[in-house]
């Protein structure tokens, strides 16, 4: 399992280069990743984007979410990468990443481990505006899509 | 005793600092929160709408009846909006 | 849309890195990809798999599982990759990848698009081992997964 | 009429070849697969248990009964596997 926290950029690609790498290696045959992007409000204008996280808390929400999908699903693999502090629109936000021997266990794992990143770990974006900057609100859907697991 | 007291996102705004050392003999989070909440327009601005609010004792989701026992630091914040 | 189905080597890291550039400049906030891999057998001894096609079919099965999969749910872009011909253990077979606004219309349409490729697109994969070739036999469980859309 | 017939995988194995033109009045896959399995052994190895083959009229999946009407391209198969 790797998980990172961290403020600098990463290369998406090339993390899923290496991580399908070393799923292979484990000899997972399904690899699954999710990437978020800092999405432009649907009429434009969006300038910027603040996240915000609760260092220490963190790291142990994702482990455990992290653990609990490897008690679930049998995974070869697991990475989580989320970054915090200022992005762009179009930047990518965080990702993650599955391997297992079949393609049903790597998409619901990363599925649930996005639905629990989503409400559970502590993070929270600021969307930066022409008109100031507001912190995003939680959707209800979000609550929502924790029960079906 | 006391506690270490967190504040994040909105709520760090509202109360313009984000952590303060409090010294308290509060049993449970709510009356943590009851205590707080008095000390001025600030914290009624953070803490007044309790269902808009998300607590952590010792960097664990927690309810707010939940006991302060051996807790050493509480944080308050927003329903997150990660990923 | 972008369906391709090649016998070269196609770099896993790169098209995930292209799509999800192509994804942020059309405003899309979640990507998905899915990547299969050669999977040795449980007690080794895998030398290689062979992957026939049915060229001409096979193109206008992808085309019509990747419709289906626009109709159904709002993607901005989808990308679907499959290797025919000879290939080694830890080789990537194919891969799909599917952005949207939101993550649950990624997740479900890049494994809706897996679930109908696996059944629907044809396909042969034989398997290379010190005794002698042996077609892969079809699961009972991938004609199931087809039943859930 | 005549039919473009094609084999994938074992069935490719079995027939011995991917491909073969059939001079036939068959009105539906049903007969014609009755007509191959009559020239020997090959194809009947090939089609003789018809639950494991899939088939493909002009390129889309089609059933045993289907009409062979105005189809050019008949393809037999198994089951497939890709992914």
């Amino acid at each position: 399992m790797v998980v990172r926290v961290q403020q600098a950029a990463f290369d998406y690609g090339q993390e899923c280069a290496a991580f399908a790498s070393t799923a292979a290696q484990a000899h997972a045959g399904a690899v699954v990743t999710f990437a978020g992007i800092v999405r432009d409000w649907p009429g434009g204008g969006l300038q910027g984007m603040e996240i915000e996280h609760y260092p220490g808390m963190t790291e142990r929400a994702l482990a455990a979410i992290e653990a609990e999908a490897r008690q679930r699903w049998a995974l070869q693999e697991v990475l989580i990468v989320h970054r915090h502090g200022q992005l762009a629109p179009g930047d990518i936000i965080m990702m993650v990443a599955t391997a297992s021997a079949h393609r049903a266990d790597a998409f619901d794992a990363a599925a649930f481990l996005m639905d629990y990143l989503k409400s559970r770990a502590p993070f929270w974006k600021k969307e930066i505006g022409p008109e100031g900057a507001q912190w995003v609100e939680a959707r209800e859907t979000d609550e929502e899509a924790l029960r079906r697991w | 005793m006391t506690l270490k007291v967190l504040y994040f996102a909105w709520l760090r705004e509202r109360i313009g600092a984000p952590r303060e050392d409090i010294e308290t003999s509060a049993a449970t989070v709510a009356e943590l929160v009851a205590e707080l909440r008095a000390r001025g327009p600030r914290h009624e601005a953070a803490l007044g709408d309790m269902a808009a609010v998300r607590v952590a004792l010792d960097q664990e989701l927690a309810a707010l009846d939940a006991p302060l026992t051996g807790v050493r630091e509480v944080a308050f914040f927003p329903p997150m909006t990660g990923g």
